[in-house]
């Protein structure tokens, strides 16, 4: 398992080598990337700001517990902060399991949970040369305690 | 992980807590993080009022989110000397 | 769109850079890895053989048909074919697209389809010296005509 | 895209098809390829006869799949000159 809050550029293919066995017959990585609009507003460049210590702890907490409910090898997920791009990767997640099916769901709720659960918050930056933090949602606590 | 709420066994009159503020709450607040002191046996809900009461800081939700090292916990927990205390607006990770 | 057969090594990295534009905030990437072991048999390694032109042209079939039912960018598809070895990528499917949730369900879709309907057939070499082709399914004809 | 099953217009007496195996398939007829002429209006069921009548080639499914220049079609389908049919195996890609 590996967990990891960056300010240094993401790079999918070391992700990928970090979680695969020779037991594992599938993979399954997802990035998410900043792109060029939101909400139909022309977007230049995110910010990511993060409770460092607590993200990568939130990670390595829903990585092990997804970790336990699915026949999976391994899980890795790296999150970017700081300034990023258009095209630059903001998070990527990979997953190794012996079979595609268990690959699949298991990156699928990686993503989800860290979209509710993890201290992370995005600024984006327009066009227009408006910046805003972005509506977020309210955390999903209950997996705690 | 089970966040600990119990106190020491040695008696405490007061207790000193690192209030951290994220995005667009520090934003609100004007600062990244706070030290306040309060009774023994305070609570989380309390130590929001008291951040609340300062300037430009009651556009907080009245029940913000918060963690108390690094766990979500609810407004009754009860605060011990030492904790870190993080406000956290919605998150936007991904 | 990008469908290839080949007996070249895949660099999974490639195939995502192929998929990407700046209006895609998500990208799936699926590679399928030549694994140790098949139904508790230790294996040492593949042999893929396809109807290299056919092959090629049902992946642009299916890369057509799924983009045009998912709100996605865009697809690429490699298959390997030859000798591979245990930890060797047999199969890349990259999607990308404005959403993560199209992303998923297309990449998924891509490989379920390529495993019904693409002539690829497979021989596993077993640590014990014997060989066998795999198993697979009767191809999923109704997609034609 | 629809496999074309209509004749040319010139009345021919013959097609000559060129039949290919894989896999398995391959390793049962015991060749890649065999070019096989047939009356003209012969179906692909009739095709799959004339293979199946081969040595060790019986081994083959009565009612295989075939694809006529890249597209899986039925038993019933007529074959035209310089078709392409090949027998396809349960596949097993991925």
């Amino acid at each position: 398992m590996f967990c990891l809050i960056t300010s240094d550029p993401i790079d999918p293919g070391d992700i990928m080598s970090r979680v695969r066995s020779d037991a594992d017959g599938a993979i399954v990585l997802f990035c998410g990337v900043v792109r060029d609009h939101d909400a139909g507003r022309p977007v230049v460049g995110l910010r990511y700001e993060a409770h460092e210590a607590m993200a990568r702890e939130k990670l390595e907490q829903i990585s092990a517990d997804v970790a336990s409910r699915f026949e999976i090898g391994d899980i890795a997920v790296v999150h970017r902060v700081g300034d990023l791009s258009v095209g630059e990767v903001s998070v990527a997640i990979a997953v190794a399991a012996p079979h595609r099916d268990a690959a699949y769901k298991a990156s699928r709720e990686v993503i989800e949970r860290l979209k509710r659960e993890v201290p992370i918050w995005k600024r984006e930056r327009y066009a227009d040369g408006d910046e805003a933090w972005l509506d977020g949602q309210v955390p999903d606590t209950a997996s705690d305690g | 992980m089970q966040q600990q709420q119990s106190h020491d066994a040695t008696p405490v009159t007061a207790v000193r807590v690192r209030s951290l503020f994220f995005a667009s709450y520090r934003d609100l607040v004007g600062a990244e993080e706070i030290e306040i002191e309060l009774p023994a046996g305070s609570t989380v809900a309390e130590l929001v009022a008291i951040v609340r009461a300062r300037p430009g800081a009651d556009a907080l939700p009245d029940a913000p989110v918060v963690a108390v090292n690094h766990e979500y916990v609810p407004a009754e927990t009860v605060l011990r000397d030492g904790d870190e205390v993080a406000f956290i607006p919605p998150v936007a990770g991904g």
